[in-house]
């Protein structure tokens, strides 16, 4: 268990860093209200990548809501990361009409090909394997989202070119 | 009529459900009036698990696969196999090594990394055997007719949960007495 | 905002039309298809050749036949699979009957449209769901101005109870009856929640008609407050769904600024507010504790029922609640009457529903259909069977929480009562045809892999249930299994059926149950001899 | 304030309204198997080893949080009812690493006690033995969370009683796990005002005293109990 620093940012390391000022935009908006947690959690997350400790902590400061509290929320969504993700990112819906239309394969192509699995991140940094529930996109199975573009219809060979590109780059 | 065939067995324990059992004390008088011991670790010198047993104990979890050859072997011969002690149960001590992923960082742990000096893993074919993935208790390889657990049994309870088997009848395994584990 | 404000800005909008009309679908499906670069080569395309006057390139929403995106309607006529490259002879062929446009052309006569009844879809394809002006012009929020002027809330709830609806969202409980509970409760502020938590994988039906039709939902759930008493709605929309999203925040703000959301809507005393509330990746949260429990900004964790949310909701007040297709009901049954609605559908099954027909079936897409329609009709006639010349084995409804449907008990007409006999639930409206190929035992741990990992951990049956069962699938899998394990599998579905405290957990076991019913033999097959 | 009449495995039960079925099963004498529940604070209705039959409904209905009615007939010990509690126990079993052999609680266990009370002598299910962590930050206090059974009893009694909101579930599903502050170690959390109560509302050895060994920990949960009611009812004597 790693030891966490619990001390409150300084108010320099808020002036350095302008993203806990978009953060309290929101909160602000919410005007603190402790059930706009969430909500507060989407913008953390769109703002920093990824939701680290001293971002909780701050965004339980300012909800005034108990850390355990802001941390329970924060594990309990699947859309929410403690860990930041990669520069790119490839998600593969394992919806069931995408799974009887054979997503599975397309997930053991990039196993095989990149040693890359759900919820990890090449060690270059550069992309980041998801699934997801269903995107909805159940007409265009098997479908897969790349860097936030649904793309339907895919093919083992259609993800790895997808995913081989990004590592060229 | 013949003596019951009883057996016991052990497997990945500690010996104290065995030690257990030798706490029948007089008991173990009118036991041996009523069985023939065919193969036990504490009262016979047999070497392999004869056929045609009436009854037997098992102590201790799954292990290696010595155990699992014993254990099946056992299943083989036996009527009325008795899941004897925890470790038999619910695997228990035994069982703790099964977080630490397979048997590899567990001979590691105890033979290298513990060791004081020029530690290295035992591994003679044909006399340690092989340890097998994940320990587990005995039920998880072969079918058990009674389940006595207890860390160890006490006497009183390998009492009256063997002397009613001997007279034929099953054995009320109800309450704290009968069934509280450790 | 007056009645004769809305019928101005109708007969404004109408005005300004242009007389020939492309459509084409900008819902998530078609886009993802890249309808908007077939809308910029339409759009260069008659400028180039001439026709800025008379012919305007319109989006609208789900054309329904979304396995065959893009799909363009120009004056009636249905092209499917279109690409930039079609846009100069799809634009020539207006004013040119002799060239033929070299996207492939569809057909509205096809089954699949003809056995269709759009009452929830009337709108979608047809109007740009980012423009309320167009709602306004189909006669949008009329409905909400006639309620609010001469009905009371009893009379709506009436009309509501009168039609027969039922939840669409799956369980089906009556909806007129939760309105009423809803109103008679005394305590205040009352709440209205939209669950757009849409989460059965395979189902878009919600995602569509939310990205196709928006203000529909807002003057169906302005009407629900209406009746019950309400001035503060929630939609809780999954994040999965953006496009969806960001219409209902456009919609939501041009319904406010033309003021139909607000204070004094339509001049009466009614207030009503919509706010969006943006899951985060959770499919429990489209159990309604969960659900609440989440627009709470907490874990969405359920709580045990009664009390239900009708008698204490959200923040511990009455909330109705009720999904996007149920308020989407809502304006066509005070628009038409309860008794109209009533007379579509079955004896215990009213008005239409509408099905997102997916999987290994010809036609993949959106369907609106009476209830009542045989499953036959809907995969073998509209969906046209398997794409390949596959047999048909079965069709699974209701998601994780239904099951399936073997393709001998094809002549059952869908209705709620129907569909639960059979073992299965018409849920939300998913239907994934499978074929002869797929794998029932497989398909029974996909689900199962799928509410292991969606069990919000806090009932022990589920929690520890759904992780044991997913095992024993792979065992049965994997040829390790013996008939013990089978009953073992039968006895812990039972248990977490029975004892599990959501609705998540009690029909977690129903993919296996239902597969154990009709396809027994494939379990048997991979059993150790 | 009004009473209603009630039988429980067919004996008449007189109760206050607004009164759950396993209050008024405790008060006839009458033992329902629990874990989750604790007196003095919120019901969750988690377990569901508390559930009972009520004629007429083919629902099952947990009794810590299901109100009582008039006339109602529930019944708390049907086969059905048993054989679904011994499987609940024996799923619990399978979860975490539940050795009793030398857990401090041995003896003193709410998880052991149900076991033996619901005649579990093994468990029919395979075991995961998943890999959790002990904390022994805490200057007076450990947790092991091989031994947690996610009852939330330590959740609620320092959320509601003690008001310090050391802990709470983070995860989800199988992956679920009480936490202190932001999953640190207990030690570090500073709203931890060392309190206790948590140790002795939790029903398992998974939260306990340093320094006692196998069999050594008592627990008291009825400690939480005589603190909510003191707080009611200004009695501050047990």
């Amino acid at each position: 268990m790693a030891t966490k620093t619990l001390e409150k940012p300084t108010s320099q390391q808020q002036e350095k860093d302008k993203r806990f000022k978009i953060l309290d935009v929101v909160i602000k908006k919410n005007h603190c209200r402790q059930d706009a947690l969430i909500e507060v959690l989407h913008k953390a997350q769109s703002t920093f990548g990824y939701l680290e400790d001293d971002v909780l902590l701050y965004i339980a400061r300012q909800l005034k809501l108990p850390p355990s509290e802001v941390f329970g929320v924060a594990t309990f969504y699947h859309l929410f990361s403690l860990k930041p993700a990669g520069a790119h990112s490839c998600v593969i819906c394992l919806g069931t009409a995408c799974y009887v239309k054979d997503s599975p394969r397309l997930l053991e192509e990039l196993a095989v090909s990149f040693n890359l699995h759900p919820g990890e991140t090449t060690p270059d940094g550069k992309v980041s394997l998801m699934t997801a529930r269903c995107i909805g996109a159940c007409g265009l199975a098997p479908a897969a989202i790349f860097d936030g573009k649904v793309c339907g219809k895919q093919t083992p060979e259609s993800v790895r070119t997808q995913v081989q590109n990004w590592l060229e780059e | 009529m013949d003596k019951i065939r009883f057996a016991t067995v052990w497997l990945a324990g500690c010996s104290g459900c065995h030690m257990s059992f030798l706490d029948l004390d007089e008991l173990l008088f009118d036991l041996a009036d009523a069985v023939e011991v065919v193969y036990s670790p504490v009262g016979s010198d047999i070497k392999t698990y004869p056929e045609n047993v009436d009854i037997c104990l098992v102590e201790g979890a799954v292990a290696n696969e010595e155990n699992l050859e014993l254990a099946l072997k056992v299943r083989r011969n036996t009527k009325f196999v008795v899941s004897f002690g925890d470790c038999a149960v619910l695997g228990n001590v035994p069982t703790l090594r099964n977080v630490l992923h397979g048997p590899d960082p567990v001979l590691r742990r105890c033979y290298v990394e513990l060791s004081d000096y020029g530690g290295q893993i035992p591994n003679a074919p044909g006399i340690v055997p092989k340890l097998l993935d994940k320990v587990q208790p005995l039920h998880y390889y072969i079918d058990v007719d009674l389940y006595l657990p207890g860390c160890p049994p006490s006497a009183d309870r390998i009492r009256d949960a063997i002397f009613p088997l001997l007279r034929g009848e099953k054995p009320v395994m109800e309450g704290r007495e009968m069934l509280k584990f450790g | 905002m007056e009645f004769s404000e809305l019928q101005r800005i109708a007969a404004e909008y109408q005005a300004q039309r242009k007389p020939i009309r492309i459509r084409y679908c900008h819902a998530a499906g078609c886009q993802s298809c890249g309808s908007l670069a077939v809308a910029e080569a339409l759009q260069r395309e008659v400028s180039a050749q001439g026709l800025t006057e008379e012919v305007e390139v319109c989006p609208v929403g789900c054309m329904r036949l979304c396995g065959r995106g893009c799909l363009v309607d120009i004056q009636g006529k249905l092209y499917e699979r279109v690409r930039p490259e079609d846009a100069p002879s799809l634009v020539a062929s207006i004013k040119d009957d002799s060239i033929t446009p070299t996207a492939p052309a569809g057909s509205y006569d096809h089954p699949f449209f003809a056995y269709q009844l759009p009452i929830v879809l009337e709108n979608c394809g047809k109007i740009n769901p980012e423009e309320i002006d167009e709602y306004i012009a189909v006669g949008g929020y009329q409905q909400l101005e006639k309620v609010l002027h001469s009905m009371t809330p009893q009379e709506v709830i009436r009309e509501i109870t009168i039609s027969g609806l039922r939840g669409r969202g799956g369980a089906g409980y009556p909806t007129g009856l939760k309105w009423s509970t809803v109103a008679k409760m005394p305590k205040t502020p009352k709440y209205v929640v939209c669950n757009a938590d849409e989460g059965d994988p395979g189902a878009f039906m919600d995602r569509s008609v939310l990205e196709s039709d928006p203000h529909r939902v807002l003057e169906g759930m302005a009407i629900a407050a209406y009746a019950v008493g309400a001035n503060q709605g929630y939609i809780y929309v999954r994040a999965e769904y953006p496009l969806a999203i960001s219409r209902l925040q456009k919609a939501i703000q041009q319904a406010k600024r033309r003021e139909i959301l607000g204070s004094q809507i339509f001049g009466s005393t009614f207030d009503f507010k919509i706010d969006i509330r943006v899951g985060a990746g959770a499919f429990v949260c489209g159990e309604e504790t969960a659900l609440m429990a989440s627009i709470e900004g907490k874990r969405g964790n359920p709580r045990p029922r009664p009390p239900y949310p009708a008698e204490s909701g959200l923040w511990g007040c009455p909330t109705l609640i009720n999904n996007v297709e149920t308020f989407a009901n809502v304006v066509p049954i005070i628009r038409e009457g309860g008794e109209w609605f009533s007379g579509i559908g079955t004896a215990t099954s009213k008005g239409t529903k509408v099905f997102a027909l997916t999987g290994k079936v010809k036609n993949t897409g959106l369907i609106e259909v009476p209830m009542g329609t045989t499953l036959h009709r809907i995969v073998m006639e509209m969906g046209e069977g398997c794409a390949d010349g596959k047999k048909v084995k079965a069709v699974q409804t209701g998601g994780p929480s239904g099951g399936c449907v073997p393709v001998e008990y094809f002549d059952t007409p869908v209705d709620y009562e129907s569909l639960k006999s059979l073992g299965t639930i018409m849920g939300s409206g998913g239907m994934i045809v499978v074929d002869e190929d797929t794998n029932m035992v497989g398909l029974a741990r996909y689900y199962m892999e799928f509410c292991r990992g969606e069990t919000c951990g806090k009932c022990i049956p589920c929690r520890t249930g759904t992780v044991q069962l997913y095992q024993m699938l792979t065992k049965i899998l994997s040829g390790e299994a013996t008939e013990k394990d089978l009953e073992s599998l039968r006895q812990l579905s039972a248990l977490v059926k029975e004892t599990s405290l959501c609705g998540l957990g009690q029909t977690a076991p129903n993919p296996v149950l239902s597969t154990l019913r009709f396809f027994e033999q494939e379990y048997k097959q991979l059993l150790k001899s | 304030m009004s009473v209603v009449t009630l039988k429980i495995d067919n004996v008449d039960v007189a109760i206050e309204a607004g009164s759950t079925i396993l209050q008024a099963a405790r008060e006839a004498g009458i033992k329902i198997p629990t874990l989750c529940y604790l007196e003095g604070v919120s019901p969750v209705g988690a377990c569901r080893l508390c559930l009972v039959e009520i004629k007429g409904s083919d629902r099952l209905h947990a009794s810590c949080v299901t109100p009582v009615s008039e006339g109602m007939e529930v019944f708390t010990q049907t086969e059905k009812l048993k054989e679904y509690r011994k499987m609940l126990v024996e799923l619990l079993f399978a979860e975490g690493n539940h050795i009793c052999a030398f857990c401090v609680s041995n003896g003193n266990c709410e998880l052991q006690d149900v076991a033996i009370e619901v005649g579990m002598d093994h468990t029919r299910f395979n075991y995961r033995f998943p890999e959790r962590d002990v904390d022994l930050s805490h200057p007076l206090f450990g947790i092991d969370h091989n031994r947690c059974i996610l009852c939330t009893r330590c959740v609620r009694v320092c959320a509601e009683i003690e008001g310090a909101h050391v802990w709470n579930v983070a995860f989800r599903g199988a992956a679920a796990k009480i936490i202190s502050g932001l999953n640190q170690p207990w030690g570090e959390v500073s709203s931890c005002t060392s309190c206790g109560k948590c140790v002795e509302a939790c029903p398992t050895g998974s939260i306990f005293r340093k320094g006692v060994t196998t069999a050594e920990m008592k627990k008291h949960p009825d400690y939480i109990e005589f603190l909510h009611t003191a707080r009611e009812e200004h009695q501050w004597t047990r």
